[in-house]
């Protein structure tokens, strides 16, 4: 069955908006009308132009053309959201699979562990790591993964759970297979069906979180297009000059949403209808 | 197992955990470069105030004593000043807290009021029109960044059609001609305590645009997660024998399959009472809210560490104890899980 | 009160009228005797003796101190006015300064003004010893020989009157109060004697004052029974209460709102210089940076009037070195550099540099040093230099250049307000060596400069005209030098209510409103 | 009290129509306890489910002739049994531990089906409750009333069911397997404790199973489904001694206790035919031993003395 007929229409609309961003995040200096702008190149001459032909989403507080800015921000965004959602399942999954499986002591202690993380507020413990990382990308992207994983291990160590009683591990553990291996060949790929599909779900809020920190100022470093940040320039001279926060914003609320139906339609596939 | 010794067990994890918070918020204090003297000694402190500020905070005590200084205060609640207004932090969690706290309330319940009952109906009528807008929007709403539905809402209801205030917690009229003493420090509490209406009815809209822009998260996630619990529920037995039995929908819908969804709402009633706890970050910028969050931001930004302890320990207390609160209200709602 | 259409543009459809908000209808009622305040920023420390904040505005109304700087309008000369002193001489060698207080002056707890509560008041804030407290640093004793007489003895010659005119660290207050801690001010107390009185300190919110009655002043007719200090931090909020009559006066709102405002029948913009000065300081001790023509071709590369125009909308002026118009020392022909690409390109060129990786630090809350860093850094990218852009707060960014130069930013951007009204707080705390810096976040240091900074002190007391010419000397060797980017001077922009009479800044108190000389046009 | 002639429900499905039921003739007199005997997914609990009008969605039931009681519904059959449901027609479910509201008190049960049906004040209805459930043999309802689902044995809460059952006041009712879920001796109560309820309230039962046993014991007449057809009607007891229909005979012998001590147990090879396949000829032709050509066309139904089958054997 074709990827698109299984993911229904709305799900086909949405990867192709993901698609889309992906493409325009790659491809930004040849895609955006006013690339060096897009960079962060100012121009002060057309300062705050409302939209027009020309710049369709008219321009920010230095002239430079949104349509471009949001463009290049959407390099920003998508990394943040899928590189938080990937770190956060490098560590939570482990976790999860060791305390699931192990249990005892292991489990105890792990699981501890994950409740301090959890019961630590996120977006706190998020603005804590980026203020002590200082600014800059990479540094908001660990300190949202930070805050993320504990719910990763919490899905894994359930699904391990589960697993752990099932006939087949039983039988394999029967015939000798050493722990790691059945933790690797036979939980782990039953595990990551439901884990994979709670990441696709999990990008769109991942992205929301990383434009969160940037719109309190602790995202990646100007010039660079971020939307958070667009949004939290924008709030200043809205709603007079309401394009420049309803640009990054809308395009913020699309990828999110995008990201949200694509990870719904891949959860009614996999049979669990949520 | 006795509900005592499940209480006690539940207890002794609980203060592992705020333990475990209060030590990372510790190690954190250590390992971000900060100068807390500088930041105590005042807005433009000279180099001697600095030292004196120093000595002051005994800074340069071995780690573990000052652990132990800083566990201690915890403990008692006497959480000391802010380095930054060397305002003693207690006084100002009395004031930001229970703001914090009332706002987390009314949007929890916001989003269940919305989510829950719109799960339930999406479910009844599956495939209907009303799960499929249904479905739609709580999508939408969960995809909606906050801050920009904040200006939304902002924009439309106070300054375009002005229905609703723009921000604050009540108008200053009030706190200029009468102000209302706090007693709880729940505004919409003190208000009915003092009898004054107008009050009431004042800090009511106060709230509406903040717990709106707060609920919406939180109510996406609870019409999906009700729907898909409704969805299961409505599948049952016990539910085609109810039927069978010449019960109305109605009856059914909401008397016999919705209790039985209570466990998956208090999942939800959970997490977005966290998510409201430290979420409101932003709304309580956007909207001049006078709460935990907005103070805590700014105590992070400029590192001022016991303002960043004492309300992460309390914030870690509330959820702890929610968490507690939810596990036994489950427990006693359904009567299958013996205690 | 005539509500103006505030969404003229397209904009989101629907929004076209704005109908008065139900919630400052009470406003009009009585709201002829209420002034609103909408005040950017906190009031973190309500202690007169401790204050160094924008609580300045709130304490400016409530206390009183000996004098009151106003600076000469448009070239004219500064002059002191009295106050809580009527009048004050110093002796020959200006180690001591007499004031003789002004009669029937009474504090807000009733008890009458007295040399005693003058001494203490001073006393008190010298052994905290927190905030401006410096100010008072050269006074070796203080003598009330009669209830109206207060002498102060110094170590060495200072302006006392210009020093008890400022605006922090100078009020006087009740004998009563000099007892009480840091707790009882900021829990919403005062012992001032200033036209108003602090009723209620809502913190981070609102401090609430009502007129004192017993005020030796004579109340303006038409003037307020009541001052609402309010805090709101986001500039959105605030310029809705201005438009929308909830507030009388602010600052702080978006430079490029302000041609809005100003079409806007119902407010006025006042704008004029103001003693803040925009500058970044070059890390003088890391290579290339030691070397001046590398700064000075930095300094070439500026695209000032870019700033001006992008940054204030065009109100900001250019700087001319690091003390602005109004104070004296202000050398109104200092030879600045204006921006010219070649020239820059030239100087880089002899010294070597082709390519080069700079760090510039600035507030992460301030747009109009963004805009510079983002100017610049475009300038900056046609001579190769790449200019890394770092926002922080401000603590992490003082920490970060007062830990180690080596390691610290390569240009360090700031805004500089005098604790009193003289040019030497600027030259001596940001350009006078220091073991460990304070505030010289540059690390600049030349014994020529120190010595110039150190005369016109000791001169300023005695000859003031001599100490001008020190501290132009000690500014223009500083240009030449290059130590730093001297940016603009940061205009003094509040938005007020047309209906408000008897308005004027006084850049000598930054953002700070006296009450007392306001009232509303019936 | 029941009367159905050639009763067919089809069900719309994206793979074409699927025949559930294909022609079901079905009489009960009042007062009678009718079993219902097929292998699972002959139609059993179609038929029920049609009955009590819970079809799903898009479900087309015809019938030559409908009549329950003194009401002819032949003509929209469905939504006059929706009508019918909870009134006049109830249901006892197969496992009542399913059956009954796991966070629901047995008293909050009760009174729901009470309240919806007899206008009653609080009293009164807990009062009625109390009396159903002694009626059905409960010790110490008034207790009961307090305690959950699962505090009760299972044979408990079949009474339970029941008891739901009876104090909707239909007097006409579906039991769908009662004792499968139960021990044996536990189900032969409750076989024991329904005749009683015939007898003392009058009351119809239609005995829906696919356990000989249940039929012998408890049931005065019985139908026998295959494949969504009824094929054979008749008295339990003419029907065990003398069955007339092949798959009738098939059924019988597959009883354990039928077969000679230690043979092996006969078995009918093959399985049901599909509900999407249309059958025009007889539909156990496929499986039966005594298979003919004619056994294409419709089989004829046979009368014997109050025992009906359809077959084109000649009776012997």
């Amino acid at each position: 069955m074709s990827l698109t007929a299984r993911l229904g229409p709305k799900g086909t609309i949405a990867l192709a908006i993901v698609v889309l961003a992906v493409v325009l995040a790659l491809f930004a200096p040849w895609i955006s009308p006013f690339p060096d702008q897009g960079a962060g190149a100012p121009n002060i001459a057309d300062k705050f132009q409302p939209p027009s032909l020309t710049h369709l989403f008219g321009t920010d507080h230095l002239g430079r053309d949104m349509v471009s800015r949001v463009i290049y921000g959407a390099r920003v965004s998508l990394t943040s959201g899928l590189l938080i959602v990937f770190v956060a399942l490098a560590v939570g999954l482990p976790v999860g699979l060791i305390a699931g499986y192990a249990g005892g002591w292991w489990d105890e202690g792990l699981m501890r562990m994950t409740d301090v993380f959890l019961a630590f507020p996120a977006l706190l413990l998020a603005v804590l790591m980026a203020a002590a990382l200082g600014p800059g990308l990479i540094n908001a992207i660990l300190a949202v993964a930070v805050t993320w994983w504990p719910w990763y291990a919490r899905i894994a160590r359930a699904e391990v759970l589960a697993l752990r009683g099932q006939p087949y591990v039983e039988a394999a553990r029967l015939m000798g297979v050493s722990h790691p291996r059945i933790l690797i060949r036979h939980i782990l790929p039953a595990a990551l069906r439901p884990l994979s599909v709670q990441a696709a779900l999990d990008v769109g809020p991942a992205l929301l979180t990383a434009s969160a920190l940037s719109f309190l100022g602790l995202g990646v470093l100007p010039p660079t297009a971020d939307w958070g940040q667009m949004v939290d320039a924008g709030r200043k001279f809205f709603p007079e000059r309401w394009w420049y926060s309803a640009a990054p914003g809308l395009a913020v609320f699309l990828l999110a949403l995008a990201f949200s139906v694509l990870g719904d339609a891949l959860r009614d596939r996999e049979g669990e209808d949520a | 197992m006795g509900l005592g010794r499940y209480l006690l067990r539940r207890l002794a994890l609980s203060v592992l955990v705020v333990l475990g918070v209060t030590f990372l918020v510790f190690v954190a204090a250590q390992v971000v470069p900060s100068d807390p003297a500088a930041l105590y000694a005042g807005p433009r402190p000279t180099a001697d105030q600095i030292e004196k500020a120093r000595a002051e905070l005994h800074l340069d005590a071995p780690l573990p004593q000052r652990f132990a200084a800083f566990a201690a205060a915890m403990a008692t609640g006497d959480f000391g000043v802010s380095y930054k207004s060397r305002r003693p932090i207690a006084q100002d969690l009395r004031a930001y807290l229970p703001a914090t706290l009332e706002l987390a309330t009314v949007s929890t319940l916001l989003a269940l009021l919305i989510g829950i009952p719109a799960g339930a109906f999406a479910a009844a009528r599956r495939g209907g029109w009303l799960d499929r807008a249904g479905g739609l929007a709580s999508i939408a709403a969960v995809a909606m960044p906050t801050f920009f539905l904040a200006m939304l809402l902002q924009a439309f209801f106070a300054q375009g059609i002005g229905i609703l205030p723009l921000s604050g917690r009540l108008s200053r009229e009030i706190a200029l001609s009468a102000p209302l003493d706090p007693v709880t420090g729940f505004t919409l509490i003190d208000s009915l305590i003092a009898g004054r209406l107008d009050v009431f009815r004042d800090a009511l809209a106060h709230l509406i645009l903040p717990a709106l822009t707060l609920a919406a998260y939180p109510a996406g996630i609870a019409m999906r997660l009700t729907r898909s619990a409704m969805i299961e529920i409505l599948g049952r037995r016990h539910i085609l024998a109810a039927r069978a039995l010449g019960l109305s929908r109605a009856r059914i819908l909401f008397g016999h399959a919705l209790p039985n969804a209570v466990g998956p709402s208090l999942t939800v009633l959970g997490l977005s009472f966290a998510y409201a706890l430290t979420g409101a970050v932003l709304v309580e910028i956007i909207f001049a809210w006078p709460g935990l969050g907005r103070y805590v931001s700014e105590a992070v930004l400029s590192k001022d560490f016991p303002v960043i302890a004492a309300s992460t320990f309390v914030v870690t207390l509330c959820y702890v104890a929610m968490n507690l609160i939810l596990d036994l209200v489950q427990a006693l709602v359904d009567p299958r899980v013996a205690l | 009160m005539k509500r103006r259409d505030l969404l003229k543009t397209a904009g989101l459809a629907g929004l076209a009228t704005f109908a008065p908000s139900a919630w400052s209808v009470a406003i009009a009622q009585d709201g002829s005797r209420i002034l609103t305040l909408a005040n950017p920023a906190g009031f973190p420390d309500l202690d007169p003796s401790t204050s160094f904040s924008n609580d300045g505005l709130v304490l400016a109304n409530v206390y009183e101190g000996l004098t009151r700087y106003y600076p000469g309008t448009d070239g004219g000369t500064a002059t002191i006015e009295p106050v809580l002193a009527e009048s004050w001489t110093t002796a020959a060698d200006g180690l001591s300064w007499t004031f003789k207080l002004r009669q029937g002056v009474v504090f807000h707890d009733g008890t009458p003004l007295t040399a005693d509560a003058v001494k203490g008041s001073i006393e008190r804030t010298m052994k905290i010893a927190g905030g401006a407290a410096f100010i008072w640093s050269a006074v070796t004793g203080i003598e009330a020989p009669d209830p109206a007489t207060v002498v102060f003895k110094l170590s060495s010659p200072q302006p006392l009157d210009i020093i008890a005119s400022a605006g922090f660290a100078a009020w006087i207050f009740s004998p009563a109060s000099q007892a009480k801690d840091n707790a009882w001010f900021n829990a919403g107390n005062d012992g001032g004697t200033g036209p108003y009185k602090i009723d209620s300190y809502e913190p981070g919110q609102r401090a609430v004052a009502s007129r004192f009655t017993g005020h030796w002043g004579k109340a303006k007719e038409g003037g307020f029974d009541k001052v609402s200090f309010e805090v709101v931090e986001d500039s959105t909020l605030g310029q809705n209460m201005i438009q929308s009559g909830q507030a009388d006066w602010t600052y702080g709102l978006p430079y490029d709102n302000l041609a809005i405002m100003r079409a806007d029948p119902d407010l006025s913009v006042v704008a004029n210089p103001s003693f803040e000065t925009l500058f970044g300081l070059y890390n003088t001790k890391r290579a290339p940076l030691d070397k001046p023509k590398v700064r000075q071709a930095l300094s070439l590369a500026f695209p000032y009037d870019d700033v001006i125009n992008a940054g204030t909308a065009g109100l900001g002026a250019r700087a001319h070195g690091v003390i602005p118009p109004g104070i004296w020392g202000h050398d109104p022909d200092a030879p600045i550099p204006n921006t010219d690409l070649d020239a820059a390109r030239k100087l880089l060129a002899e010294e070597g540099v082709t390519s080069l990786d700079l760090t510039m630090t600035y507030a992460t809350s301030d747009p109009l040093e963004q805009v510079a860093g983002e100017l610049w850094k475009a300038n900056l990218e046609q001579l190769g230099i790449n200019l890394t852009l770092q926002p922080m707060a401000w603590e992490a960014q003082w920490q970060l250049a007062k830990a180690d130069p080596a390691t610290a930013q390569d240009i360090f951007v700031m805004y500089w307000w005098p604790t009193y009204v003289t040019p030497y707080d600027y030259l001596v705390s940001l350009f006078r060596s220091e073991a460990a810096p304070n505030y010289n976040l540059g690390y600049y240091s030349n014994a020529d400069v120190d010595k110039l900074i150190d005369d016109g002190a000791t001169l300023a007391g005695t000859d003031r005209a001599k100490a001008e010419d020190d501290f132009r000397a000690a500014q223009r060797k500083i240009i030449e030098d290059a130590a730093a980017v001297f940016i603009l001077d940061k205009p003094n922009v509040h938005v007020i209510r047309a209906n408000l009479q008897g308005y004027a800044d006084n850049p000598a108190y930054g953002h700070v409103v006296f009450a007392g000389d306001l009232s509303r046009k019936a | 009290m029941l009367d159905i002639a050639a009763l067919s429900v089809t069900l719309p499905s994206k793979s074409g129509p699927i025949h559930v039921l294909r022609r079901i003739d079905l009489r009960l007199a009042k007062g009678e306890i009718h079993g219902m005997i097929g292998e699972s997914g002959c139609g059993k609990t179609m038929t029920a489910l049609t009955l009590l009008g819970l079809l799903p969605e898009g479900a087309s039931v015809r019938a030559e002739r409908f009549r329950f009681g003194t009401l002819d519904l032949s003509r929209h059959v469905a939504s006059d049994l929706s009508a019918l449901r909870g009134r006049r027609i109830a249901l006892i479910s197969q496992d009542p531990a399913a059956a009954l509201n796991p966070v629901l008190t047995i008293g909050r049960q009760m009174d729901d089906v009470i309240r919806s049906h007899h206008g009653l004040a609080k009293g009164a209805r807990r009062s009625m409750a109390v009396e159903i459930l002694l009626a059905t043999g409960l010790p110490e309802p008034e207790k009961l009333l307090k305690l959950y689902p699962h505090q009760l044995s299972g044979g408990m809460q079949q009474r339970v069911v029941i008891a739901q059952a009876l104090a909707t006041g239909a007097d006409f009712l579906i039991a769908d397997e009662p004792t499968t879920a139960l021990d044996v001796t536990v189900g032969a109560q409750v076989l024991k404790l329904l005749r009683q309820l015939v007898e003392t309230r009058g009351l119809t039962v239609l005995m829906i199973t696919h356990d000989m046993d249940v039929v012998a014991a408890s049931c005065d007449r019985a139908t026998v489904l295959y494949a969504g057809i009824s094929v054979e009607e008749g008295p339990v007891g003419r029907l065990l001694s003398a069955p007339r229909h092949p798959y009738t005979q098939a059924l019988l012998a597959a009883l354990p206790d039928a077969a000679p001590h230690g043979a092996r147990l006969a078995t009918v090879e093959g399985s049901i035919p599909p509900p999407t396949a249309a059958l025009p000829g007889c539909a156990f032709a496929a499986r039966c031993p005594f298979a003919m050509p004619v056994c294409a066309s419709p089989p004829p139904l046979r009368q014997e003395a109050g025992h009906s089958w359809i077959c084109h054997l000649e009776p012997t």
